[in-house]
């Protein structure tokens, strides 16, 4: 047979030192095989859509300022002539508003059914084939692996959700140039809220993952967390009225942290409807970590060599 | 000579039982009884009593539609993809009744769970409280039964969408979230499509649910015998459709097409 | 039901636009059957058909007379070991045998006096009582073949039965095999070791990209093959004495003179020559080194076959 | 290659003891010492074979035993030793979604490799397995003989100086095992240490030097290829037309005793130096029956495994 008789060429010069980044490569690969289903793309570019709809909404809000005020004066909400001179405050607190609607309320609902798509078969479906050799038997510790696997996960994540309220704000701010420099530290804002639940959803989603040997139970068990604890805190809240008890679920939990950063205590009576204020930021970000840390553990766990 | 379904049934039960999956579906199962536990610490008797009556209802229909996703999904899919349900094939029973025994056994399962919910929940209430009952009597009994006609057409629905999809599991939320809670709270006939909104009705004199709600502000109100048929129907229309795609589709797991490259 | 056990024509099978098998003409003797072909020649699929696990395409398979797919009573008559290497979990290989054993209708008691004799026919004894995710390769394989005969099928379809098991599993599963020919049960057994193959199956089915290449038993599909029926290449002191000896034969159709110790004989029937060749050979006192029939290996026929 | 690696023997290893806890040892005590070159691993389903080359590799961490493989020692995080060393696993681990392409580039990047050098060495590896044609596919529609090549591929990438290899034919046609094994012929020529456990014994005879029999978790024979097959001469294998039986009987009639092997259709038979065949053919036409192959065999591989598994093995 004419393959084999190629000749197996040496390289000249060995590797000598384990790759620097192991877990960006794993990361950038397993990424863009990832966007490659349809679905995954579809619900990727999808999560778009809400960003332009909060961008069309600003721009007529702007274009046809006059008649807006005359409304807002008929409900009398201010006393003002034109957007021109409305002072800095009211304008970071209708900047963070419009964030919090779009990113708490609409992004999120994307984050979660993009991090069961995305990351639901990648620790499950390498225990059931034992691909996790093929990884360990690299120069690579379980750690690279771990992070490797969270990069793909966290790093669409974070574009799906700091993308679109980014592109709403400069928008905003670009109509409107005065409020530029009262909402600049609100770009801040949701990079970092962005950042905070991509990796935290990652990892969650790692550590569910790494629970069973089939992708679908491990999007179910995602399923699961995320509406059980919802359920259970809407429901001791409103028999009990006592707040506490919304730590206990993961999706307000990451709510109260952007409320928090956002400082939305000022809005709750006026314009929406808003978790309650009395939280402070801390206590939502012990938990997040902790629950993240727990699964990052399990995870860990499962990959590291075993003794036997 | 045992039937095969009974044989079935029973296997597959003990096989769930073995299995990390039972752990879940047993947190799922605790869970009323653990929020009536912290209410019970946290609050006076009447905010359990006024629980009873319209929180449970609600929380013990979300947990029964979720065990029977968890469950009903694998029950069939779960063999085909370890591959070991070749070896039941290969035995002189007819593939219904292959299918149907497996169904049954994630049926048996998520029926008793879900009906011991309620009575868990209640039993908790209960304990140590001389709680008189009032507004006309929220009997454990009727949460219980119509919980369990519920399990039965969630379970059978999931464990066909399990048979006809490989990635189940995110159809049936999706199915959980527009049909359940999204066509459930249209006002109107369109709502009777949604077994939650039937086993609704069947609940409304005694519990206070969304048909309950719907039924004081005089929208369309089914009684709870028609609601019962159509349940009934429904469910003889889902077994049907169960067999028929068991009987007829190819038992291949996925990655077997690779063979003929 | 006629001789043959299985009966297919024009079977056709695709994986979307993948055709595995395309019109499969097949009529399976009882006895031992051996099928024969390389990876992807749908073997696999063929037996999936079989065992009414996939529906064909196109075309008609009956097997033991009933249509596997439709009529679920053929199982009684019917065992089959896949080639996945699966069984269930969380259960002794004795608890998953008396589950199959009560699906096949045998009662409680017969249940279990049935899977002790097939644990002994597999000898799986030791390991009866131990959970399957501690079993090794051959103890799983042997248990899924034990589970096949639970119900003492006349036929018994198995799917690599070979593969992955060390020479000790195999010599094992060929001896099995061997008893159950004895005991009249008739198997149809897919493999690549050939030369295994050959030592046990006498009827063989050769597939290649999804037909049917050669049919029959080894030896008709070597006489097709090869030019004159038979051929015998002995190598002994002295070749010229040995031909004429062997000239007097009347089966011999002609020699070939390699070297002064090489001798290549032509024969219409091998059973003849080579039950008259230990005899003239005592009788010429001639020293015979090798004898060697290089055109008969399995390998051979097949890698003519595929050519 | 440093000069030292040609001094160091290959693995160095003394008393490996693994127990995965279900009452049985998969390595009790094992040691083993090998110098550069092919060698193959031989042993029953389950007899630890697997298991050794994860503990070499430190994708075990065995209960006790130490030593060096290429100088390196197993016991350490085994990253700088997992950089010299290719594993084909024996799953069918081939991150199938993954274009064989863009899955051997990324193995080669995480073995050190830049991105750019990655992705040239993953095109001339798939080449040289034959998966030219196929690089672009994903590896899901790949056959078993592909799957097999790609995971080959995937060892090759980095090029190691050793390369553990499990089970590389299994599951194979012919062809693909000749195509495989020529493959391991030319990278052992290049001097590419070579450590194969198969079960395929023949395999062996061809790639392989030396041999190292584990049974039970120990290792029961080792030795070179051609020293462990020399034994004793005049064997002859004999292939019959007619009952296998009928003719062993006759040959013990005539003070011979044979040996059958796992197909019992040859025989083999242990005969005094230089008395010829001519016993053997008195006893066929005694036993009436055809001589169809007759051919002075050494020893093969399987006689070596079959006595090594079998007798009671006192020394190692």
């Amino acid at each position: 047979m004419a393959i084999h008789e190629r000749i197996y060429k040496r390289l000249d010069q060995h590797p000598t030192r384990a790759a620097t980044w192991p877990a960006r490569t794993i990361g950038r690969v397993l990424g863009r095989q990832a966007m490659r289903s349809w679905k995954t793309r579809l619900l990727f570019y999808g999560a778009f859509a809400p960003g332009l709809v909060f961008g069309l909404m600003v721009y007529i809000v702007t274009r046809n300022e006059d008649r807006i005020l005359r409304l807002a004066r008929q409900f009398s909400l201010t006393e003002i002539s034109t957007f021109e001179n409305v002072d800095a405050e009211v304008w970071y607190r209708c900047g963070s508003n419009l964030v919090f609607m779009l990113l708490g309320h609409v992004q999120v609902w994307f984050a979660l059914l993009l991090t069961a798509v995305l990351g639901a078969p990648l620790v499950a479906e390498d225990l059931r084939t034992q691909a996790g050799e093929v990884y360990l038997a690299r120069p690579l510790a379980p750690r690279d692996y771990v992070m490797g696997k969270a990069i793909v996960i966290a790093q669409r994540l974070f574009v799906v959700l700091a993308a679109p309220a980014l592109f709403v704000l400069l928008m905003a701010n670009m109509l409107i140039p005065a409020s530029f420099v009262a909402c600049l530290s609100l770009y801040f804002i949701v990079v970092v809220f962005s950042a905070l639940v991509a990796v935290s959803n990652a990892v969650l989603m790692l550590g569910v993952s790494s629970l069973t040997r089939s992708a679908r139970y491990a999007t179910a068990i995602w399923f699961l967390i995320y509406f059980v604890t919802w359920i259970i805190s809407e429901i001791l809240v409103a028999a009990t009225d006592n707040h506490v008890f919304e730590l206990c679920s993961w999706r307000t939990n990451q709510h109260i942290v952007l409320s928090e950063m956002l400082e939305l205590e000022g809005l709750h009576e006026a314009i929406m409807v808003l978790p309650s204020i009395e939280h402070s930021l801390w206590p939502s970000l012990l938990i997040i970590a902790v629950t993240a840390g727990l699964a990052c553990w399990t995870v860990l766990r499962r990959m590291q060599p075993r003794k036997v | 000579m045992k039937s095969p379904v009974a044989l079935l049934a029973l296997f597959g039960l003990g096989h769930i039982l073995g299995a990390r999956k039972l752990l879940i579906a047993a947190l799922l199962a605790l869970l009323p009884a653990a929020l009536l536990v912290i209410l019970r610490w946290q609050e006076p008797s009447s905010t359990v009593a006024e629980f009873l009556h319209t929180g449970l209802p609600n929380l013990c229909l979300a947990v029964t539609c979720m065990l029977a996703m968890f469950l009903g999904c694998g029950c069939v899919r779960d063999l085909l993809e370890e591959r070991t349900l070749g070896l039941l094939l290969t035995r002189p029973i007819a593939r219904g009744s292959l299918a149907l025994g497996l169904l049954f056994s994630a049926m048996l399962l998520t029926c008793a769970l879900a009906a011991f919910a309620p009575l868990l929940g209640f039993g908790v209430a209960m304990y140590g409280l001389q709680l008189e009952y009032q507004q006309g009597e929220p009997s454990v009994l009727l949460l219980s039964s119509v919980m369990v006609l519920l399990a039965i057409v969630h379970t059978t629905l999931f464990s066909l969408l399990g048979l006809r999809f490989r990635k189940s599991t995110v159809i049936g939320v999706v199915w959980l979230f527009v049909v359940e809670v999204g066509l459930g709270s249209i006002p109107g006939p369109a709502r009777m499509l949604a077994p939650t909104a039937l086993a609704e009705c069947l609940l409304s004199p005694n519990f206070a649910t969304r048909a309950s709600i719907s039924a004081e502000s005089g929208e369309y109100q089914i009684p709870p015998l028609q609601a019962l048929c159509i349940l009934a129907l429904m469910e003889l229309v889902l077994i049907v459709l169960h067999q028929r795609r068991a009987a007829s589709m190819d038992f291949l797991s996925a990655d077997v097409t690779s063979e003929a490259a | 039901m006629g001789s043959a056990l299985i009966e297919c024509n024009k079977l056709a099978r695709w994986y979307g636009s993948v055709p595995a098998l395309t019109d499969v003409d097949l009529s399976v003797p009882a006895g031992i059957t051996g099928l024969l072909g390389p990876n992807g020649a749908g073997k696999s699929t063929l037996l999936r058909i079989l065992t009414g696990q996939i529906s064909a395409s196109s075309g008609i398979c009956r097997i033991l007379g009933r249509d596997p797919m439709r009529d679920a009573s053929v199982f009684r008559d019917l065992g089959f070991c896949s080639e996945d290497d699966a069984l269930f979990e969380r259960m002794t290989a004795r608890e998953v045998l008396t589950f199959l054993a009560r699906l096949s209708g045998f009662e409680r008691p017969a249940a279990k006096e049935r899977v002790q004799q097939v644990l002994e026919i597999t000898g799986m004894i030791a390991n009866a009582d131990r959970l399957t995710t501690s079993f090794s390769k051959g103890m799983r394989q042997r248990t899924r073949i034990a589970a096949a005969l639970l119900h003492r099928p006349m036929l018994i379809l198995l799917d690599e039965p070979m593969t992955g098991l060390d020479p000790v599993g195999r010599r094992d599963v060929l001896e099995l095999l061997r008893k159950l020919a004895e005991q009249g049960t008739s198997v149809l057994f897919s493999s690549h070791i050939l030369h295994e193959v050959g030592a046990v199956a006498a009827h063989i089915v050769v597939l290649n990209r999804g037909m049917v290449l050669a049919e029959g038993s080894l030896a008709e599909i070597r006489a097709d093959l090869s030019d004159h029926p038979f051929t015998l290449s002995i190598r002994c002191s002295d070749a010229r004495a040995l031909m004429l000896r062997l000239g007097a034969l009347e089966c011999v159709t002609d020699f070939k003179i390699r070297s002064l110790e090489h001798l290549d004989v032509g024969a219409s029937s091998a059973a003849k020559l080579l039950h008259a060749l230990p005899s003239i050979v005592l009788e010429s006192g001639i020293g015979v080194s090798e004898v060697s029939a290089p055109g008969e290996s399995v390998e051979a026929v097949f890698q003519k076959l595929l050519r | 290659m440093g000069e030292h690696a040609d001094v160091l023997p290959l693995i160095d290893v003394r008393g490996i003891r693994v127990d995965y806890g279900d009452g049985l040892l998969a390595l009790d005590g094992l040691d083993l010492c090998l110098p550069r070159g092919c060698h193959g691993l031989l042993g029953v389903n389950g007899a630890g074979k697997s298991t050794l080359l994860k503990v070499l590799l430190g994708l075990l961490r065995p209960r006790a035993g130490s030593g060096t493989v290429l100088g390196e020692p197993i016991h350490g995080a085994g990253e700088r030793l997992r950089l010299r060393i290719g594993y084909m696993p024996e799953s069918d681990a081939h991150l199938g979604d993954l274009p064989a392409i863009e899955s051997v580039a990324m193995l080669g990047e995480l073995s050190g490799l830049g991105a750019t050098e990655a992705t040239r060495r993953a095109h001339e590896v798939l080449h040289y397995c034959g998966l030219g044609e196929a690089r672009m596919r994903s590896a899901d529609g790949f056959s078993a003989g592909m799957r097999q090549r790609l995971k080959l591929a995937g060892a090759l990438v980095h090029d190691p100086e050793l390369l553990f290899l499990d089970e590389p034919a299994n599951g194979l046609d012919p062809a693909g095992r000749e195509t495989m094994l020529a493959m391991l012929r030319e990278v052992a020529a290049r001097g590419v240490s070579i450590i194969v456990s198969t079960h395929l014994l023949p395999d062996v005879h061809e790639l392989c030097d030396s041999v190292v029999i584990v049974s039970k978790g120990r290792v029961v024979r080792s030795g070179r290829v051609d020293e462990l097959i020399t034994g004793l001469a005049d064997l002859w294998r004999i292939q019959i037309d007619g009952s296998v039986d009928a003719y062993a009987k006759a040959l013990e009639a005539e003070g011979l005793e044979p040996r059958l092997d796992n197909t019992r259709g040859v025989v083999a038979v242990q005969c005094q130096p230089h008395s010829g065949t001519t016993a053997l053919f008195r006893a066929a036409v005694n036993a009436s029956v055809g001589i169809r192959e007759l051919s002075p065999g050494t020893k093969s591989i399987e006689d070596v495994f079959f006595e090594s598994i079998e007798e009671p093995h006192g020394h190692s």
